[in-house]
């Protein structure tokens, strides 16, 4: 019997569909097939993307992808991270074209049809946002606020190579000036070698069309390295002899070193990983065996190792990695530990194939200074607090 | 048809010729060596203008910043405890400036600006921060002569700079 | 100047975008960041699920993944293909349980979060309905027609197998019946081997939550074997040492023979292809090369060849397979070709791990008979008319 | 902690002891053998009030089907050209009625039925289908000892049952 306790009937309506009681969904027809496009359940609240913690103009801004909400090394569209300079733009994709120009043998304007027609191929690969995070407090709540700057999908394009091939390199190329149709007009300039060796221009995420956030229709994609280069919304190549020296690469993306010099032209996303179950804001709820769960990547191409401290990083034990692991894409690692209920720090260290491992935070700011800026690629420690709630260790 | 495994690919179709009017519309780049650059000049006077109609309601009637960015300071204090980073204080070419500014500015509606307003606001914004005189005409050619104070203090990217090992026990000991 | 006529004004309009002229979107801001879960681009009109052609009742139906709109292998959660019995139940989380029961030593109930507590894995895996499609007319005008119940992606879930361990097996189990929650409750009945191979719990798809239609919070999934059998909506476990015979594994999915007797237990779903692009409804718009692209998989592991016929059968080469090649999961293949303007009839033809060579639907008709209905892995040729048009090549 | 290799994984915490009567409430598998079957009875009489009540909007007034599919019929069709696959003609165990019956029909308010209603509509059924007496009394028993005709007809899958060849050239010819 129901009382008038809006606690009690709360706890009598759960109660109503818990075993033995057959819940009412299962006593009843649901919603019908075929919606056209799917979206999330209801239920699920808390997988969002979130602007940047801090930030308030939407329209030269950034958000993350909830990456504590998140599981295995796909990122679904729909929570795909973002860093715009002038919002996201609607564009027409009959009306769009892509202008290959300069040291070409046949400059070329191309439909996006016409772009399709190409032979194409659909890599794995993860991109990151090169301020991710900052180095500076304060430090974030959770994964996502800490570097949700960084997604993994499948990618559907042609290889650059082939359109430079298809209009004729002129052997004094050694630069392409990159700039996309939203309105910052935004430009990166891409050395020859790295144009010819992977980069791709995309149409398709996770098999459907790029999202309108993510370049639709086409965008550039430049595997391994800084987010900002693989510019979205993609309309023109601008093939050249010098750099373009554009605002992003020297007011932007350069890294002020101790000394006030700064380093220019750092384009690899170096070896990463981090924690993401359990992390910031998460709680473990017994005592007993618990899987820490992360992702791992590199922009030099696969991850070889990831390994996993319980205390505080004084002792280290290799983690188990999700195969088939792929070179310059999120890379899933698991560690079963027990927990009971002390108080610890745990972190995750990742090694690339290259060998080298990742940094502390510490060995970052002594080489670099504390003012570099981008491309914090630190071990990022969780605190288990007695309560089992976890916080940033970084404070 | 039958299928040749060594024959050249026909691909001749797809795309366009680029005729020169459809690139010099789209083909804005400008370079340090001043490439790029188009006819036509400008003067810090009439960029005083410009900014205060265009420019100053988000980067602030002193430069000193607001919704945008700050536009003068800072020049000397890169090796500081904190560092100031603005055009005039950071960057290594002047002719970044009139890129940046005739792509993307004014932030709400860009490529807005004639030629000879972006030159004369990049006059302008130059001489706020003490590059040049107030009295400059500011031209293809003047521009890509100016040097900025920071030009030569970029190198390129010599990463890996850590040299973490793969430590596995006693770790916080050594 | 814009004239009266409204082709000429739509023509300016399109122009007004086109270099020289600077698009309209390249001259503003766009859309806000931060937008908490993205969509596709309003312009992507035609990447939608349709119901199965013919069905008009919307609980006990199924829906197709417009593979001819989708490029790789990932198939992106709002566009994953559906089979319902009783529509999509909208199960809140907190009060659904799964029921752990029957021939083990510790009989459990868990709730979601529990679940989640379990060391996970994150494979990659297709899933097909085994009515995909029937052998009989009319035949599909699309890919999606043809064999759209069938889509792939990356899966997080705790292997039954440590379930099973947890609650303790006892020797005398040889099935599992598992139910789902949903109003058709329904069941199938899964070998004990399998279930101890690699039958996943899973609760994330391509990195977030299961989406409803896809069996929200919890399902059952059965790699490689028919869709059927991965309970959505999964509740219970019922271990035992006989098989259910249940409605699904008799009335339904099992396969009529020519001599009146069935298959049952039909459970793999054997090595197929099929072209996506170009296929029924899209259009070759010029003579030259083209490049075919289509997926190929096999329930019983890796795909190690597709074979392409531009020749309606008689010739056949090796088409160029998307690395890493995974194991029950979709291959995404590719294969240039030269179109010179003539009628031709081009397919694709699978060879999977166990040698297993893709049958002609002859072949299979000839084994078979013609009403066993299910299992379908036939060759699917389409026709290139002298337009350029493609249509399905079995009429 | 310090972590142990070896030492043995402790998720005792997961999961809470299923009780009898949760099981109980939850189970509702019936197994050939009659495994599942619940205590009581039920009549033809009473299953075909049950039928026009709650089943025949779907399933038709002749059990010819509508929104539901056909209930009667095709028995000795299935080797022929045009087979017609019903619970009568088809399905290899009674039991299976009563198990589909109650766990997902009426399709609108599934698991709604009484066990005596759920035996008398599967009692009601398989006399339509002239598999029982029309004055037959269903419980336990006597479902699990109904030997449908289609019973002894079905074998385990023993594909693969195709031998296409990976042939490259002339293979129209072949
Ligand atoms: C409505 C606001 C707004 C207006 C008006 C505006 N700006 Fe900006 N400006 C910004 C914002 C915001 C940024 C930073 C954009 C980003 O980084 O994505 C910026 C950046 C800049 C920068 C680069 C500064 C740096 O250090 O990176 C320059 C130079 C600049 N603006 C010049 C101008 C000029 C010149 C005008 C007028 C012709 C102008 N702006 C008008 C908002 C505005
Ligand atoms: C509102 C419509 C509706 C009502 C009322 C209804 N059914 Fe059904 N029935 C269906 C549909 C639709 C199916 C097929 C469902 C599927 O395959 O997913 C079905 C299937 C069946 C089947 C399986 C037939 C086969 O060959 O697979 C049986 C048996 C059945 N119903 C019996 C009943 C009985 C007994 C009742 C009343 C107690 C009933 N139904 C009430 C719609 C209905
Ligand atoms: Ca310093
Ligand atoms: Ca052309
Ligand atoms: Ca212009
Ligand atoms: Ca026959
Ligand atoms: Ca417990
Ligand atoms: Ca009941
Ligand atoms: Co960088
Ligand atoms: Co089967």
């Amino acid at each position: 019997a129901l009382a008038a306790d809006p606690t009690k009937e709360a706890a009598a309506d759960a109660a109503a569909n818990l075993p033995p009681n057959v819940p009412k969904w299962t006593r009843s027809l649901g919603s019908p097939t075929a919606s056209p496009y799917g979206k999330p359940s209801a239920f699920e609240k808390k997988a969002i993307r979130n602007m940047y913690p801090g930030l308030k103009e939407p329209m030269s801004a950034y958000s993350t992808s909830p990456l504590q909400e998140l599981d295995g090394t796909i990122t679904p569209n729909g929570l795909f991270y973002e860093r715009h300079h002038a919002g996201v733009p609607q564009i027409d994709p009959a009306e769009h074209r892509l202008m290959l120009h300069g040291l070409v043998e046949r400059p070329l304007v191309f439909t996006m049809d016409e772009i399709r027609q190409f032979p194409c191929v659909s890599p794995i690969y993860f991109l990151e946002c090169s301020g991710n995070p900052s180095f500076l407090p304060p430090y974030g709540k959770t994964a996502a606020e800490v570097a949700g700057l960084v997604s993994c999908a499948q990618w559907t394009g042609v290889p650059l190579k082939t359109l430079l091939e298809h209009a004729g390199l002129k052997k004094e190329a050694k630069w392409i000036v990159a700039e996309g149709a939203d309105g910052a007009a935004m430009t990166r300039s891409i050395p020859i070698e790295k144009c010819l060796d992977d980069v791709l221009v995309v149409y398709s995420q996770n098999g459907e069309r790029l999202r309108p956030e993510q370049g639709y229709p086409i965008r550039l994609f430049v595997p391994g390295f800084e987010g900002n280069m693989s510019i979205k919304w993609l309309r023109r190549l601008h093939v050249t002899d010098q750099p373009g020296y554009t605002r992003e690469e020297t007011g932007k993306y350069t890294d002020l070193m101790a000394d006030g010099r700064a380093r220019k032209f750092s384009f690899v996303m170096e070896c990463k990983s981090l924690i993401t179950q359990p992390s910031g804001t998460h709680k473990l709820t017994r005592k007993g065996t618990h899987e820490i769960r992360g992702i791992a990547w590199s922009g030099h191409g696969k991850i070889t190792a990831v390994d996993i401290s319980t205390d505080g990083g004084n002792t280290w034990k290799a983690a188990t990695l999700q195969e088939p692991v792929i070179s310059k894409a999120l890379t899933a690692f698991r560690f079963l530990f027990d927990w009971n209920g002390e108080e610890q720090v745990i972190m995750s260290r990742a090694v690339d194939e290259t060998g080298y491992v990742q940094p502390t935070l510490d060995q970052l700011i002594e080489a670099r200074g504390k003012v570099s800026f981008y491309h914090n690629n630190a071990i990022q420690p969780w605190k288990i607090a007695t309560t089992g709630e976890v916080t940033n260790g970084r404070v | 048809s039958v299928i040749h495994a060594q024959q050249a690919h026909d691909f001749k179709g797809l795309g366009s010729p680029a005729g020169h009017e459809q690139i010099a519309g789209w083909n804005i780049d400008v370079f340090p060596d001043g490439t790029g650059l188009p006819d036509g000049q400008g003067t810090v006077a009439l960029g005083e203008k410009v900014y205060k109609t265009q420019c100053m309601s988000c980067h602030g009637v002193n430069l000193e910043g607001g919704l945008g960015p700050k536009l003068v300071g800072g020049q000397g204090s890169l090796a500081s405890d904190k560092p100031v980073k603005t055009i005039g204080s950071y960057w290594p070419y002047a002719t970044t400036i009139f890129d940046y500014v005739r792509r993307s500015m004014p932030f709400q509606s860009p490529q807005s600006l004639s030629n000879e307003d972006v030159y004369s606001v990049t006059a302008y914004l130059l001489s706020k921060n003490n590059i040049v005189p107030a009295d400059t005409t500011l031209d293809a050619k003047s521009l890509a002569a100016v040097k900025m104070p920071n030009r030569d203090n970029f190198y390129v990217d010599d990463r890996p700079d850590t040299k973490n090992e793969r430590c596995m026990a006693d770790c916080l000991k050594k």
